[in-house]
């Protein structure tokens, strides 16, 4: 965990959006100058005027430029927040408080002797922290291996994205794109010496990329996405069982080490 | 210039707007976004006198203009606030009131008396109305003699303040306002959430692991001020109103039904300055209307 | 194909879905919009033995999510039902049941008599918990003592299928479901409006006449699906279960909780077709989730 | 009062738009065929999307062109639903419940004999349903006279499409456009003999119209904009103490004669 920047809550313009049938990569600007953010942090977004969404939706940074304040949200269309997010126009505001969360774990920067193969396993839209995540770590010298597995190969967004930091391995489960079956199964798994993995996605495939890293026996760090009500530590709602308790996902999550968890 | 304080008996609040138990953690929480000097006080999180693991997630749920909670009084016990909590927060230039909760008559006189020696804390808000905890808790806020009971002891050991929190789950609300008045309460603050449920249609399965949870919010918001306006009729202590609000015009809405102050609660989560927002609002409302203090509001509903 | 029919005892409904009184008027008001055969039943407006004005304008203000209402049960009384709005609808093909309130029980013995003449009427709502009337109403519903009077001398003249609307403004719920079960009601239908208030802050008045008037719409939901699932499991006589209900979703929520059958409300004003929308939607949702029969729904909650 | 169509709920799209700062002009259209619609009648407004607004919104019909399907609404944003109605982009789809309530009494066509001058009395927004009144008034020979009163010029609306119907009076309390002061203060009351009067504004401004009427002894019709849940008279909130007792507004009005209330 890093030493984290105070907590904002900062207007937003969208200013280029992409869309899929079921999802949307949405880049936003602020005027403002953008707090330090880490990979695995997340925001917390208004949406406005839906009667369904009296809560703020949280959603991981998916990248950020810090230099030009530009902020990048990959959000699933899942019910009406996300749907409604993913249908604004052009120019609308959004409003975020940010950042929110503990971040993954990196490691020193690369070193002949040290980590070599770190593997970053996404889920789904689980693999929206994982850009930013796999940036950082190319920054520290790592050539990151990127395992994003999906239903089909309409699941498997930003690949332009994610080769231009790492390895970009697939499996979906139709076999549309790349290996057919689960990440779980993925040859690469066991082609390489997996040093350490990250992962985020649906709590049923992390839970069994817990237990594979359990018995190979790996350093394992997965990013939670439990229901939130205030993203900041004053709800207690979005409570996890640890090895400490019940801890706040939002403050000492959303990334957790699997040995803290009670999987 | 607009006096903007106002009196709950002895304790005095720089303005009337506070911040509801549950909702702003001990206040630390929102340090980053406001300077908590800028309100009248803050209710810190529900204690007890042992540690609670709170519920099973999962704990909340959206329903429509609000939401359901069933965090279960998570805390870690008055003993360890005692030690970690109130040193980093005694500090605080605003109120600062500690929720009290118990299973048992005993629970509350004791964690009463703990707190009762922490200088800086002027008062405690007695949780008699958390419906998401099955041992007690509610029981003594749906029954005038359960509460008649645990107000007299309380009272009897704890001399600051004592505002006492009601349910809303109940027939009459002016029964129990008067039990606890009569039994030497200085203040009464409601509602606390409205026992609610909800389903997962799809998964068949309830939203919460308690099944039944804590409706709060602006949905909430007609039934609190109808309660508001019945208790400040029935009584003659302060009323504190809570309940859905989210903006000033909510809080003045409070303030004319009866209430000397207000407390924000599920709204911090969407705005963490609204408190702030709204002691703001107050100020400008009475500029507007002519009001040289904001206590004149409480109970100015007109019905000529 | 999917068995959508449900019984309440002896009263067979085509489907679950039935129209909630005060919000359906004498389902006239929806001849344009739809076909009254494709629901289950209607409940018409609320009946008193007198003619009643209803209270005075304004009768309504808009909440979170939801309204007040304090009409007042502005009807012409029910000899006028009998000549003039009767035989207008008796032709209905569908379930259509009067809601019947009072002042005092000899009023409402005297309804029930008077409607019990009526062949196509195959029964009454009893309406024990309108918050907008000031004598009588309500107060039937919130106590138990009351309400067994009523019930019980209801019951000893009405022979066809009795009703009872129960009020949500109590403590316990099921402290009246199971008093009226035990006077022979043959169901409970739940809940009527929450007491609630709205104020107007800028001109410091209520929003209503009445000052205090029944909440209903989606903002109620998560407290009518509590009170339906607490019934259901306190009574063996079949529950209908109604509050905020706007979609097909929410239906099925309300059937799991432990409703046999549904009422729509407040919807009606927003979308008027909503019923038969709902209607609809219950039968795609049996043969998605492979049921032969709604009644299959009721009280299938997972708690596992 | 006219025999009325059947109700109907509508998908429209919005084509056009004019706005002023505090009002707007919105002109929808529909695939189907509209039914058939009079002056006074009103139309109940679903506001998507608007947390504080869940019921629909009566908003008097402000001229309709059947040919092409066409009706417009003239809207003043007065609080969240007609704010957010007004701030709606071009394309818009709008659903709406009509036709409601009854109607202004025509009378019958223009005879030498007869009536001769009619004046229509509109406050602020009240003009809306004034237009298409004075539409159809022209069409059975008469020339109407428009008496438009609002705070200042900006709230005076639609100045040509009422020329085009007939003679247009104005008063402005400020001054600012035709004679200083309030409607029932304007010279041309002094100097025609009124022979029917429809009037549409702030109840004051209306019951204040209603006593001159009374005075001058003048048939006077005013249509009454009473807070509305259902708009098709199921719910009885919306009644007006008549000398018929409680009655709906959205079902034996807006439109009533001044002799019938308790004004
Ligand atoms: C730390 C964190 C990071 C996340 N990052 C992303 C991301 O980058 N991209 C993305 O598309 N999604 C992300 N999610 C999930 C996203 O928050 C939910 O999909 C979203 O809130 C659903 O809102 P909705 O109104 O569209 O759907 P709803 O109808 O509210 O719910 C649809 C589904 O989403 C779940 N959900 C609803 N509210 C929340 C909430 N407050 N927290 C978590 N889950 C919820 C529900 O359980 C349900 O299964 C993240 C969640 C968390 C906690
Ligand atoms: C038959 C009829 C015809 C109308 N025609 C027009 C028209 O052509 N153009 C126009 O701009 N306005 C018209 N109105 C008024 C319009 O309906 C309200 O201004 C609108 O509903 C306010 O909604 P809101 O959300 O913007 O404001 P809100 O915040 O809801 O209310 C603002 C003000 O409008 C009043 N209002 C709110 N809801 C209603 C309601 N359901 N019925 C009546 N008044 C309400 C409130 O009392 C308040 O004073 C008409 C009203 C009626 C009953
Ligand atoms: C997540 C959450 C936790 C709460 N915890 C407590 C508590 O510990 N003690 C208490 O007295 N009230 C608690 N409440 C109730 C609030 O203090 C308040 O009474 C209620 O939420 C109504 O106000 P609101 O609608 O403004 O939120 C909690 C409410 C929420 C939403
Ligand atoms: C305008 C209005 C009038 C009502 N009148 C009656 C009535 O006469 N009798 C009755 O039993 N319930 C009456 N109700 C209550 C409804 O039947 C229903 O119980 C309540 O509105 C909750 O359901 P909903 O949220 O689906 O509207 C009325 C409700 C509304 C909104
Ligand atoms: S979401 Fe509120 S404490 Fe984590
Ligand atoms: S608005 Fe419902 S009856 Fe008139």
């Amino acid at each position: 965990m890093s030493s984290i920047a105070n907590k904002l809550v900062l207007d937003f313009i969208l200013y280029e959006k992409e869309e899929w049938p079921n999802s949307a990569l949405m880049k936003f600007k602020t005027t403002e100058i953008l707090p330090e953010i880490f990979p695995g942090q997340f925001v917390q977004v208004k949406v406005e005027d839906s009667p369904e969404t009296y809560l703020r939706r949280p959603l991981s940074v998916n990248f950020i430029d810090r230099g030009n304040s530009c902020l990048w949200l990959l959000v699933q269309k899942v019910g009406p927040g996300t749907r409604k997010l993913a249908a604004l126009a052009l120019d609308s505001k959004v409003n975020m408080i940010l950042p929110l969360g503990n971040s993954f774990s990196l490691p020193e920067p690369k070193k002949e002797s040290g980590i070599q193969n770190i593997v970053l396993i996404g889920g789904g839209i689980g693999t929206a922290p994982l850009l930013f995540l796999g940036k950082s770590l190319r920054e520290l010298g790592y050539l990151p291996n990127f395992l994003l597995g999906g239903r089909s190969a309409a699941d498997i967004l930003q690949l332009e994205e994610f080769r231009l930091y790492g390895k970009v391995f697939i499996t979906t489960q139709d076999g549309t794109l790349g290996e057919q079956g689960l990440v779980t199964e993925h040859s690469i798994l066991n082609e390489i010496q997996v040093d350490r993995i990250y992962c985020c996605g649906p709590k049923p495939m992390m839970q069994a990329v817990a237990s594979l890293a359990k018995k190979i026996n790996c350093w394992c760090e997965v990013s939670l996405e439990n229901l939130m009500a205030c993203g900041f530590g004053a709800c207690l709602c979005c409570v996890e069982k640890t090895n400490k308790g019940h801890v706040c996902t939002c403050t000492e999550g959303p990334v957790f080490n699997i040995n803290e968890l009670l999987w | 210039m607009v006096d903007l304080s106002v009196q709950l008996k002895a304790l005095r609040l720089k303005n009337p707007v506070m911040t509801a138990s549950g909702t702003f953690g001990y206040g630390e929480e929102y340090l980053d976004f406001m300077d908590l000097s800028r309100i009248g006080g803050i209710i810190v999180k529900g204690t007890t006198i042992r540690p609670r693991e709170g519920n099973d997630y999962p704990r909340m749920a959206e329903t429509a203009s609000g939401m359901l909670n069933a965090v279960g009084l998570q805390n870690k016990g008055v003993n360890y606030f005692v030690k970690n909590i109130y040193p980093r927060i005694c500090d605080f230039d605003t109120n600062v009131l500690v929720n009290v909760s118990g299973s048992t008559v005993e629970d509350y006189v004791q964690a009463a008396e703990i707190i009762q020696e922490l200088d800086k804390i002027p008062g405690i808000e007695l949780n008699v109305s958390c419906p998401n905890v099955k041992e007690g808790g509610m029981a003594f806020g749906v029954s005038a003699k359960a509460l008649c009971q645990v107000v007299k002891e309380v009272r009897a050991v704890y001399r600051k303040h004592l505002m006492l929190k009601l349910s809303p789950n109940v027939t009459d609300i002016t029964v129990l306002a008067k039990t606890a008045e009569e039994q030497g309460a200085d203040s009464l603050s409601l509602i606390n959430t409205l026992l609610g449920m909800a389903i997962d249609a799809e998964k068949q399965r309830p939203k919460l692991s308690t099944i039944t949870g804590g409706l709060s919010g602006p949905c909430v918001k007609p039934v609190a001020l109808r309660m508001v306006w019945q208790t400040y009729k029935a009584v003659k202590i302060p009323v504190v109103g809570m309940g859905g609000i989210s903006n000033t015009a909510d809080a003045i809405e409070f303030m004319l039904a009866g209430a000397s102050a207000i407390q924000v609660g599920t709204a911090n989560f969407i705005d963490p300055v609204v408190s702030v927002t709204i002691a703001e609002g107050i100020e400008d409302y009475c500029q507007r209307h002519g009001l040289k203090s904001a206590s004149e509001l409480t109970g100015a509903l007109r019905l000529d």
